[in-house]
């Protein structure tokens, strides 16, 4: 049981605080909310130990066990070894990892950078087969959402531009028509993740705890 | 028969699509006319009316993830500088920008036989963000002691004449994140620097207030902007060329979408019939 | 004209309102465009000589000093460079303090009570009546189970992909709850169920969330540490892993939810390549028309929110739900009254009466 | 043809085609690069996190700071370390406690900032209406936002039925957010479609030397 009410009474005594602090900014209560992110980012280094753990515990097992792919496992570990130590070394030795010419940049930017942007651009592809598959005009609501998008696509573009009326169509919609609902699934969204942030402070939503 | 297998033509042949109509206008340098929007065109005046000589900083803050939209307008905007004969400051708020930027400078620069020191000068990173961006407007010698590679600022005679904001023409900031709201909030408002934005197509939505409110004289957005400035400037580059792409692009999506809607209705008028 | 502006200047130093102290603004009346430079400089009263602080804002006419000392005094002499003289001016003592009460946010407090009593009130109501309360279905709810059931008929594993965010994020926290009813359904089959995580400690979460449902209908056997699996905290990165697994996995079914950020698109499009059923739900209303286009079912946004309470459906639970309906309904009609409010304000505006409109353009500021 | 003597350029070149080749098909090559990338991005998550969160944030301010007030830095520790309750079989439960602080913390400073930074400002933005006089088309423009705002609140009411009039309402409301929906993926079409150009500008200039 205790092991239940304690979270709760440091969940509402944490939350309450910090919302009235939001009010106060006399000290030491105006700068409780900085340092609570400060905290934060403490705290967050300890939890990314957790995840590391898990992942090596993952692939040391997969290796162990001779599972299928494991060999995939030692890539894992090379990677990982390769940028841990490297940004190490190259900190202590220049003070700062990022540095022009340290292991660590070669690394950043030949591997990390293009596999980011790789997998990012992958998204090119990807909404080409979604608007494709997603697109039919099969009722009233996607007929509207096939509609604006392609509008939208079209006035992109300078052979949009030649088309009349595209051009002012899409600023409208992009000024006017659009920017209603967006506003409404602003406010709603917000709305609830106050309502939410409500039931934890109160206790009443627990699943975290579960 | 066939309406069915249009319905439901497998991805790969859309990324096969795709791939190479992004891939032709690159290789081939196609490139398509775009039509000129006012607020590159209010850009590309601002700078064109500066006299012969006048400086004009431009502000690298971007990294490798913007370079395809952010690069091109560099490139067309360091042209046109060259082209008019005024003088070049390169700066960086991102650290992973830097080589980036040099990249850019150092290629424009090449193409107009320009001299280093002389014409334009990169100046690099310094970290601070707004302290930075505040003490360049009393003194930019007291920042950025050398330059990129470590020669004193006074040695070099572009820096002659340049103390702070107010030898400097026009601002240029290339932006991927929040570096330019810090531009027109604290160098436009407290030292009434000119300043043009060149940001990504995402973000270029939100810049218009500022250019409503005047705070920026002109806005570059995304490579659709790139590509118009380079069509001002009259050298074409990786933005038009981009523009074709992007077109061809965009049109095989909205192809694939009206192959998908009429296969769609013909096979459901066929199964009402049945 | 110089005598003039001698006259009409002066300058102001106050402690800055509303802050936590250490900080003094500097202020120059009178002023208009012709100003060059504006230097600050300060005494502390401990001695003659005046120390730099830094440049009067050529728009704003200020100098905020961020260096004072709580109860100590200064004075300030500002030099004022025009064009063709300059001006050397004085004000002080001044000292700064900390307030206690911030009035720049009276209208966060005010809002911030009439909401919580709504939520509170309900929840109250809702103890006391539990049936009296109605909350509409919410259609993709429906469809978890459904969608789990027919992945599980497949014989194939149920993948729940958690967003990018942490456990404080609301949408987490939904995702939670949604994890928690689909591992129920999932236990009671012997088909796996694969969590993957973005965040170390939503992986803790997750795992005594999935773990609890599979005791909770007797199946703990089932329950199998290694499916909660730990990718990376960097986003593509993470991204690649998921589609790698469910590529491989090989899912019957998908659960987006959380809060995602451009890979969104790509990871319904690959759950969708391998023939998953696919429900999404997130707070990210930038990523929304991706999953729109890519899933079966969308929770848009505040519905996930609404789904969990909606999932528990303990009466408290819905209480919150319908106080917040409330704060939408006060919001609504909040904003109903600023239109019909500010067209009155304009027209008698236009026709020379700006009463009404000085007193909107009050209210805004505050608000 | 100019093609790349940089063995970095190389790998840089073949990772990006190892990620490509998923679109054909789940193959060594992309689980070779999946394997690197998540490997690499913890690597790197994990020394970003250190230098510019741990080290200056608890270390220096620990070891090298003067104020009285840098000792409380040690609760934050503390704290951290109760995290690692979740090894421990028997007392596992103590990794409630960070996340308690931690759902707390993040709740309480959610709450404000909600209200001040999403509620008011699209609040503010609906109202304020200034140049609403100035032409019949930002006049009209500005009510079909308006509605749209109040629509879409409907659709998301969750205390009423969608019958009848609030039906009504929430079905425009719908109708709204799929129209936002369209715009918002056909803007974004331009800025996915950049990426790729950068990608194809890389391999064919940077690696393969063809183009300029």
């Amino acid at each position: 049981m205790l092991q239940r009410r304690i979270p709760l009474l440091i969940t509402f005594l944490t939350g309450v605080i910090i919302v009235i602090t939001f009010f106060i900014p006399h000290p030491p209560f105006g700068k409780l909310q900085d340092d609570a992110l400060v905290w934060y980012s403490i705290i967050l280094g300890f939890s990314m130990l957790i995840g590391v753990d898990s992942l090596l515990r993952f692939h040391y097992r997969r290796i162990a066990r001779r599972e299928k792919g494991f060999g995939f496992s030692f890539v894992f570990y090379a990677g990982f070894l390769a940028c841990f130590i490297t940004g190490i070394i190259s900190e202590i030795k220049f003070g700062d990892a990022f540095a022009e010419g340290t292991s660590f940049r070669y690394l950043y930017d030949y591997i990390l950078v293009p596999l980011q942007s790789t997998m990012f651009a992958l998204l090119a592809f990807f909404v080409a087969s979604a608007s494709y598959r997603a697109f039919r005009a099969r009722n009233f609501i996607a007929t509207l959402l096939l509609i604006t998008a392609v509008i939208v696509m079209l006035g992109r573009i300078p052979i949009g531009a030649k088309i009349p009326g595209i051009t002012p169509l899409t600023d409208w919609i992009l000024n006017y028509l659009q920017l209603g609902p967006a506003r409404g699934i602003r406010i709603g969204i917000a709305l609830g993740a106050i309502s939410m942030s409500l039931r934890l402070i109160l206790g009443i939503e627990r699943t975290y705890l579960s | 028969m066939i309406w069915e297998k249009l319905t439901k033509i497998d991805r790969r042949y859309i990324f096969l699509f795709i791939g190479i109509v992004v891939l032709l206008p690159i290789v081939f340098n196609l490139k398509v006319s775009v039509k000129i929007s006012d607020e590159v065109l209010s850009a590309y005046k601002e700078i064109d009316n500066l006299p012969k000589g006048s400086a004009v900083m431009i502000s690298i803050d971007y990294d490798a993830a913007s370079m395809p939209e952010l690069q091109p307008m560099l490139k067309a905007i360091l042209r046109h500088c060259f082209k008019k004969e005024l003088k070049v400051i390169l700066i960086n708020f991102w650290p992973l920008g830097v080589p980036i930027g040099a990249q850019g400078l150092e290629e424009v620069a090449r193409e107009f036989n320009k001299t280093y020191g002389v014409d334009y000068i990169n100046l690099g990173y310094r970290p601070g963000d707004v302290a930075v961006m505040l003490r360049m407007g009393i003194d930019i010698k007291k920042v950025f002691y050398t330059d990129l590679s470590g020669r004193p600022l006074d040695s070099l005679p572009i820096m002659n004449n340049i103390k702070n904001y107010d030898d400097i023409g026009i601002l240029v900031g290339l932006e991927a994140g929040a570096m330019g709201d810090a531009w027109i909030q604290y160098v436009g408002t407290r030292f009434k620097q000119k300043i043009i934005l060149g940001v990504t197509a995402v973000m270029a939505a939100e810049q218009y207030p500022y250019l409503q409110a005047g705070q920026i004289v002109g806005l570059i957005g995304g490579l659709k902007g790139a590509a118009e400035y380079e069509t001002l400037v009259n050298i074409p580059g990786t933005g038009l060329v981009g523009m074709a792409s992007q077109t061809y692009a965009h049109l095989t999506i909205i192809f694939f979408i009206i192959i998908g809607n009429i296969s769609y209705f013909v096979l459901r008028r066929k199964g009402k019939k049945k | 004209m110089m005598i003039l502006l001698i006259l009409s200047l002066s300058v102001k130093a106050f402690d800055t309102p509303n802050d936590g102290g250490g900080s003094i603004t500097i202020e120059v009346v009178g002023l208009n465009g012709d100003l060059k430079n504006g230097y600050v400089y300060r005494n502390s009263m401990e001695d003659t000589t005046f120390e730099l602080r830094g440049l009067i804002s050529r728009t704003s006419y200020k100098y905020v000093d961020d260096g004072a000392e709580n109860g100590k005094e200064y004075l300030y002499k500002v030099e004022l460079e025009f064009d063709d003289t300059t001006l050397t001016l004085f004000t002080g003592p001044v000292s700064a303090k900390a307030q206690w009460y911030d009035p720049t946010r009276t209208s966060v407090l005010i809002f911030l009570i009439i909401f919580s009593g709504f939520v509170l009130w309900f929840i109250q109501l809702a103890r006391k009546n539990p049936e009296g309360l109605f909350i509409r279905k919410i259609p993709a709810l429906d469809a978890i189970d459904e969608a789990v059931g027919r992945s599980t008929e497949m014989g194939k594993p149920t993948f729940f992909i958690h967003g990018l965010s942490g456990i404080t994020d609301a949408g987490t926290l939904a995702a939670l709850t949604i994890l928690r009813r689909v591992s129920s359904k999932v236990a009671e089959y012997e088909t796996p169920l694969i969590v993957t995580n973005y965040d170390p400690i939503v992986m803790a979460a997750s795992s005594e969330t999935v773990k609890q449902a599979y005791a909770e209908v007797g199946k703990i056997d089932n329950f199998n540490e290694k499916n909660i699996v730990y990718l990376t905290y960097e986003q593509f990165g993470y991204t690649a892993g998921v589609d790698g697994l469910m590529i491989r996995e090989n899912p019957g079914a998908v659960f987006l939810q959380g809060y995602f950020y451009a890979e969104s698109l790509i990871l319904a499009e690959t759950g969708h390549s391998v023939g998953a059923i696919q429900i999404a739900g997130t707070t990210a209303a930038t990523q929304l028309p991706f999953f729109i286009a890519a899933c079966d079912y969308v929770l848009i946004g505040e519905e996930t929110l609404a789904a969990s309470s909606y999932i528990g459906r303990e009466p408290v639970m819905l209480g919150s739900v319908k106080g917040s309906d409330y704060g939408k309904l006060f919001i609504m009609i909040f904003i109903g009254i600023g239109v019909i409010f500010a067209t009155i304000a304009t027209i008698l505006n236009i026709k020379g009466n700006s009463i009404l409109m000085n007193a909107f353009n009050t209210f805004m500021g505050w608000l | 043809m100019n093609i790349s003597t940089d063995i970095w350029v190389w790998i840089a070149a073949l990772l990006t085609l190892f990620i490509y080749s998923f679109l054909y098909k789940d193959n060594p090559f992309y689980k070779f690069a999946e394997h690197l990338f998540i490997g690499i991005g913890v690597g790197y998550t994990t020394v970003l996190l250190w230098f510019n969160s741990v080290i200056p944030k608890l270390w220096n301010p620990l070891v090298h700071g003067t104020s009285p007030m840098r000792f409380f830095l040690i609760i934050p520790i503390l704290i951290g370390a109760l995290m690692f309750s979740i090894f421990s079989k028997k007392n596992n439960w103590l990794i409630r406690i960070p996340i308690a602080i931690y759902i707390g913390a993040g709740s309480g400073l959610a709450i404000p900032l909600d209200f001040e930074g999403l509620i008011f400002e699209q609040v503010k933005g609906t109202i304020l209406t200034k140049s609403m006089f100035n032409s019949f088309i930002v006049g009209f423009s500005s009510i079909v936002l308006f509605i749209g705002v109040i629509a879409t609140l409907v659709y998301f009411y969750f205390s009423k039925e969608h019958k009848g009039f609030v039906g009504k309402t929430a079905r425009v409301g719908i109708f709204y957010i799929m129209i936002a929906f369209g715009a918002s993926f056909g803007y974004t079409v331009m800025a996915r479609v950049s990426l790729l150009i950068g990608r194809m500008q890389f391999l064919l200039h940077n690696w393969l030397g063809i183009i300029k």
